[in-house]
């Protein structure tokens, strides 16, 4: 039962990140009507600058995570100025490859810049534990989690309550009406774009903590990530959080019961998703 | 079509061609253009149905392994042919399973497969696991030409395929279901089987094009022959070259994997730099691909 | 501020659909467009509120001219739409859906434009926490119009706000567009209902085949003996 | 007479010191492995800038990326044999890609100067080739140092229980059983769970791990797991007395990290390892390249190019088959200690240069990694048990 509760509270920890990761993904695809496959490369950025002002000016990655939040933010609204609006009426097709080639770009960018090298940060609290009774807590993935879900419930207040968070959501729902109420959609998409990225780099921030920052660092999650959407519903802000708790779940119940379960974790992850999306297809979506 | 021939004939011709020194390396480079163009063809083929299939790397990697596996025991063609219909027995499993998705629900699905897929390669007890499979050269390694005229004939054969679809009724078939199902539906065609026997044509391709790798490569491991990159170079491929036809993935393959090659070899450092910008400015300003700088009609 | 519409033409890939379109609407004025299925009615509303481009002619909203601008713009210049098929955004409440339609204004002013709107249509002050899309078919059209309200337009475009509605939801809602011209606002109705359009409209365009062939005050128009057998089938 | 036969081999050595010899290089540039790949380029060159400028032999270099793929690796490696016409390559980092080039390498026929692959999968590919030289251990190499030392961790310390952790690829799943039933007959009681490379999600198995109570965690994987192992293990509370580590290469920074502190690990060098010829290749890689490296790579390539410089030289020809038989008869010193070739211990390969006396133990101590066992290499006693919760 200890170890049973212990899991979970594992799967939980961990489907904060991912529901943040997949959430930029999902406003990107539901808002802008993009798959972007350059994901994983504004999470590298925020990684990759926390690992920068941590060895560099002994900065707490604590700091990196408001400047990751504003140059993923910057980063992706260029992108979007500079490469995503001349392909909004584009094929679907076009527009994948188009992202795929920034992430190869991206990638390769960082590489010709840092190595392959796996670098990594060390403040002082990466370790510390909370014990409640018979449970370890790690403060960095509670840390992580919390802020995720505050980040996540700031956009779920600012998509609700404030005008401009309703014309992204009005964006989504309706091509035409927006425009005849005065809301310039490329002004939301840049918006949506830039914090899709923004939460991207902040992500990225978190795992150079847990993690590592690596130009690599963003593929595993931005893979997850396109499976959590998928399983919410693509485009659907909504279902993110539960998509994330359901299959982070099913990863921890799986590597802690199943033998050899830490080698079956993404198959298990990929089964999920696999079983769903065909259920999906019978039920005639 | 006379490009089509033209580029056959190229390839047909090219072990012969007065090269010079850089005859064996063109004949290397000219064999993995063939295996990842037909691969690339056989993804457009199941494309034209509007389906965005990202299995075809674990096709490859069924047919890598099935060929793999057999060829000791079976000798060359029968463990291609094995290989290809071990690939077409996926397609069929996916396929029947997942073809009511559309878009990218169905990419992810297909995703999903093969990163399934691949975990098996690595758990299955006869696969050799992650340690990898060691496979024999074609015919015992007597024709040191018999790879590259193996890996030509699946191009052929996937140039062939490729031409039947755009030319009879499938090709009326395939737009329809491509465009809007219910139309199609409307017009009497039978959106899932039309959508069925693409993906099985094309897994079949797939899958000769890995059996053929194997045994160029000699070597396999669950994540190189199962692997998403595979499944996107096929995708990359045509979208490059001009969607829905047979010339754009093939002038994307020729282009494309001989481009990625010379920049390896003349940039080195940081070459994929360049390679992701050429993707980009590709789609920037072409966006029909290859064949719209020539002026080709889309289908 | 007036909409001044000059020898409009335009169409759709090479099909031309407008010929020379004049056609003017002041504020505080309400004029009709009538004409039947296909004359360019909805076509013409697209043109002026920049959803579809102008091939030829000039389109004024006081001193500005409005060519190359986006329907943002124009919205911002005081062009409300309210467009075809009404375009609400059924999964937000009808609250949401009024905030959206000041979204671009000063936020003070949008407590105003509730109480305009609430004004108008008591009705959606009642059901301001329900999702659009469960209202009846009325009610959408009201909300509609009110969200079109809430950016505080000079000109109103009207596109078929009857269309669906029963024979009394329909009068009510032409006659709220009459009180919305009372506070000054240009209403450029757009409707197959020429009766209930020429009661309520002060002047009127006839359109034919992208032409406008006849237009006067309503008054003028009923006693016409091509609309009357045209339109109003007596 | 003799004089004149004395003018001869000065005129040939002359004539070998003018035309340089074209050595191929196949590595991975780009891919998995291209910080292995990169670190051994590094020594390459550095190795051949001192030749050349020692001016006895000339060496010129044509290097190649092999991307870390099969698809990649054959048409580069046909481009150095035909259009480059070397008769020598330098290469062979990743054993797949390693394996593919078995087939062009039996076909072509050149000296192969093996830099890697230590899979024993490539040894039995290279079966009965005369001219493949071997510098790098095979993975039972591998396995009899790393096991030499739970040997010691056992009879010196008392250690009783290894829990591992393996990376479900092929570096991480090779040996795996092999390493399990060797512990076992050590006397050790084992428990091995797989995982994914790079997930970091290490939480639910070492939470379980704990009811088990080892007293080492073995960990066999790759460098972006060195960091997250290290925590998560303080987190779920799990103590071992030793956190030991086998991976190709360990992150930058990880020495500055505290969390790094007592964790340990095996490799085959060191800068800091106390060695002449290690020393000349420090201060030499120092002041061509202004930084420090820590991948064994770097020192690797240097000493097999330096191998080919002397055998060259005693050759006095720059035929393949005579350079081989000079470097079958090399000894020399390197930065890893001696080096000399003999048949592999399977006998399926005939120049088999490093074996398991080249691996040793080191431990993070105080910011830097220092050898710790064999006795032999140790510059600290090891500290077990080791501290890896927080106080």
């Amino acid at each position: 039962m200890e170890l049973l509760l212990q899991t979970l509270l594992n799967g939980l920890l961990m489907a904060g990140v991912y529901a943040l990761v997949a959430t930029g993904l999902a406003l990107s695809l539901g808002v802008v009507g993009i798959v972007n496959f350059a994901h994983g490369e504004f999470l590298m950025l925020g990684a990759f600058l926390s690992y920068l002002l941590f060895a560099f000016r002994g900065l707490d990655p604590l700091f990196a995570l408001g400047l990751a939040f504003l140059a993923a933010f910057l980063v992706g609204a260029l992108t979007y100025w500079g490469l995503i609006r001349p392909v909004l009426k584009a094929p679907e097709l076009n527009q994948m490859l188009l992202t795929f080639g920034l992430s190869i770009l991206l990638q390769n960018l960082a590489l010709l810049l840092f190595g392959a090298d796996t670098r990594v940060v060390a403040p002082p609290y990466q370790a510390a534990t909370l014990a409640l009774g018979p449970f370890f807590l790690g403060a960095v993935p509670l840390g992580a989690f919390l802020l995720s879900l505050a980040l996540l419930l700031s956009l779920q207040l600012f998509l609700t309550r404030s005008r401009l968070g309703l014309a992204v959501r009005a964006v989504a729902q309706n091509r035409l009406a927006p425009g005849l109420l005065g809301i310039e959609a490329e002004g939301v998409y840049l918006l949506a774009f830039g914090l899709a990225a923004a939460l991207a780099g902040v992500a990225g921030v978190m795992l150079s903590v847990m993690l590592y920052a690596s130009p690599s660092v963003g593929f595993l999650f931005t893979l997850k990530s396109f499976a959590i959407v998928a399983l919410a519903g693509l485009g659907n802000l909504k279902g993110v959080v539960p998509a994330a708790l359901v299959l982070a779940l099913a990863e921890a119940l799986v590597s802690t019961y199943l033998p050899g379960g830490g080698g079956l974790v993404e198959a298990v992850f990929f089964l999920v998703l696999f079983l769903a999306l065909v259920g999906r297809a019978w039920r005639g979506a | 079509m006379r490009g089509i021939l033209g580029l056959l004939l190229l390839f047909a011709l090219l072990p012969f061609l007065p090269l010079g020194a850089w005859g064996a390396f063109l004949l290397d480079v000219g064999l993995f253009i063939l295996l990842f163009t037909a691969l690339a063809l056989s993804w457009d083929l199941v494309a034209r149905t509007g389906q965005l299939s990202l299995a075809h790397g674990a096709f490859f990697g069924l047919g890598a392994y099935g060929a793999g596996l057999m060829v000791p025991h079976l000798g060359t063609l029968p463990a291609l042919l094995l290989g290809s219909l071990l690939a077409g027995a996926g397609a069929l499993l996916l396929g029947s399973v997942t073809l009511r998705l559309h878009g990218l629900y169905f990419a992810i699905a297909s995703l999903a497969f093969s990163e399934v897929l691949r975990t098996m390669a690595l758990k299955l007890p006869f696969t050799g696991g992650p340690i990898g499979l060691p496979v024999p050269p074609p015919f015992g390694g007597g024709w040191p030409l018999a790879s590259y005229y193996l890996a030509f004939a699946v191009l052929l054969l996937a140039v062939a395929l490729s031409l039947w679809a755009e030319r009879s009724s499938f090709r009326l078939a395939q737009a329809a279901t491509r465009q809007s199902e219910a139309v199609a539906r409307v017009l009497g065609v039978r959106v899932v089987r039309v959508k069925l026997l693409s993906l099985l044509l094309g897994s079949l391709v797939a899958g000769l094009a890995g059996g053929v790798y194997a045994m160029k490569a000699l070597f396999l491991n669950p994540y190189e022959a199962f692997s998403l990159g595979r499944a996107v170079e096929a995708l990359v491929i045509p979208i490059f070259g001009g969607l829905y036809s047979t010339l754009g993935p093939l002038l994307g393959g020729v282009v494309l994997v001989g481009l990625e090659q010379a920049l390896r070899l003349w940039i080195q450092e940081g070459y994929l730099v360049v390679y992701g910008a050429l993707l980009i400015l590709a789609i920037l300003f072409l966006p029909r691909g290859l064949l719209g700088l020539l002026g080709g009609r889309r289908g | 501020m007036r909409l001044v519409v000059e020898a409009l033409e335009t169409g759709y890939g090479k099909a031309q659909v407008l010929f020379g379109v004049d056609l003017r609407v002041a504020e505080g004025e309400r004029v009709a467009l009538l004409g039947a299925n296909g004359a360019g009615k909805t076509t013409l509303l697209r043109t002026l509120s920049g959803l579809l481009r102008p091939w030829r002619g000039r389109v004024r909203l006081g001193e500005v001219d409005l060519r190359g601008l986006s329907p943002a713009r124009r919205a911002r210049l005081g062009l409300g739409h309210v467009p075809e098929g009404r375009q609400l955004f059924p999964l937000m409440s009808v609250e949401e859906n009024l905030r959206l339609g000041a979204a671009f204004l000063a936020p003070g002013r949008e407590k105003e434009g509730f109480e305009r709107v609430y004004g108008l249509f008591p009705r959606l002050a009642e059901r301001r926490r329900q999702l659009a899309g469960t209202l009846s078919g009325g009610e959408q059209q009201m909300l509609a119009i009110g969200r079109a309200l809430m950016g505080f337009p000079r000109i109103l475009l009207v596109d078929e706000p009857s269309l669906g509605l029963s024979p009394r939801l329909a009068e009510e809602v032409l006659l709220a567009l009459r009180a919305v011209a009372e506070e000054g606002v240009g209403v450029l109705l757009v409707e197959q209902n020429v009766a209930l359009s020429l009661e309520v409209a002060e002047r009127a365009y006839v359109m034919e085949h992208g032409r406008i062939v006849l237009e006067g005050p309503s008054q003028a128009l009923r006693q016409d003996p091509r609309v009357r057998e045209a339109y109003l089938s007596l | 007479m003799r004089k004149a036969l004395g003018l001869l081999v000065f005129a040939l050595g002359l004539a070998l010191a003018q035309t340089p010899l074209k050595v191929g290089v196949i590595l991975p540039l780009s891919g998995a492995s291209a910080v292995a790949g990169k670190a051994a380029l590094n020594g390459i060159q550095l190795a051949a800038d001192e030749v050349n400028a020692q001016g006895r032999v000339r060496l010129e270099l044509v290097v190649v990326d092999d991307g870390t793929d099969p698809a990649k690796a054959v048409p580069a490696f046909t481009k150095l044999m035909t259009v480059d016409r070397v008769d020598l390559v330098i290469g062979g980092l990743a054993s797949g890609v390693t394996f593919a080039l078995s087939g062009p390498v039996k076909q072509y026929g050149p000296l192969f100067l093996c830099i890697g692959a230590a899979s024993s999968v490539v040894e039995q590919a290279f079966e009965g080739y005369p001219l493949f030289f071997h510098y790098h251990p095979w993975d039972y190499h591998n396995v009899a140092a790393a096991l030499q030392f739970f040997q010691s961790l056992a009879k010196d310390h008392g250690a009783k229980k290894v829990a591992i952790l393996y990376e479900d690829g092929p570096f991480g799943s090779a040996g795996i059983g092999v390493y399990k039933q060797q512990l076992e007959r050590l006397g050790y009681q084992v428990q091995a769970e797989p995982y994914k490379a790079g997930s970091g999600q290490f939480t639910p198995i070492l939470t379980r791990f704990r009811a088990f109570a080892p007293d080492i965690l073995y960990w066999i994987g790759y460098d972006v797991d060195a960091l997250p192992i290290a925590t998560q293990t303080r987190q779920v509370g799990l103590r071992p007395k030793l956190i030991y580590g086998a991976p190709p290469s360990w992150p930058i920074g990880f020495e500055k990290n505290p969390l790094s502190n007592d964790v340990a690990g095996m490799t085959a060098w060191l800068p800091t390892v106390p060695n002449a010829e290690s020393r000349r290749f420090v201060d030499a890689y120092r002041k061509k390249y202004g930084e420090l490296t820590e991948e064994y790579m770097a020192p690797m390539g240097y000493t097999i190019v330096k191998s080919l410089a002397l055998a060259l030289e005693r050759a006095g020809s720059a035929d393949k088959n005579r350079i081989a038989e000079a470097l079958a008869g090399l000894r020399m010193n390197t930065p890893f200690g001696p080096l000399a070739f003999k048949p592999s211990d399977t006998g399926r390969t005939k120049y088999q240069g490093f074996g398991p006396e080249i691996w040793f133990q080191f431990q993070y101590l105080e910011g830097s990694r220092r050898p710790v066992f064999p006795k032999d290499k140790a510059a600290r006693p090891l500290r077990y048990p080791g501290e890896y919760y927080l106080r």
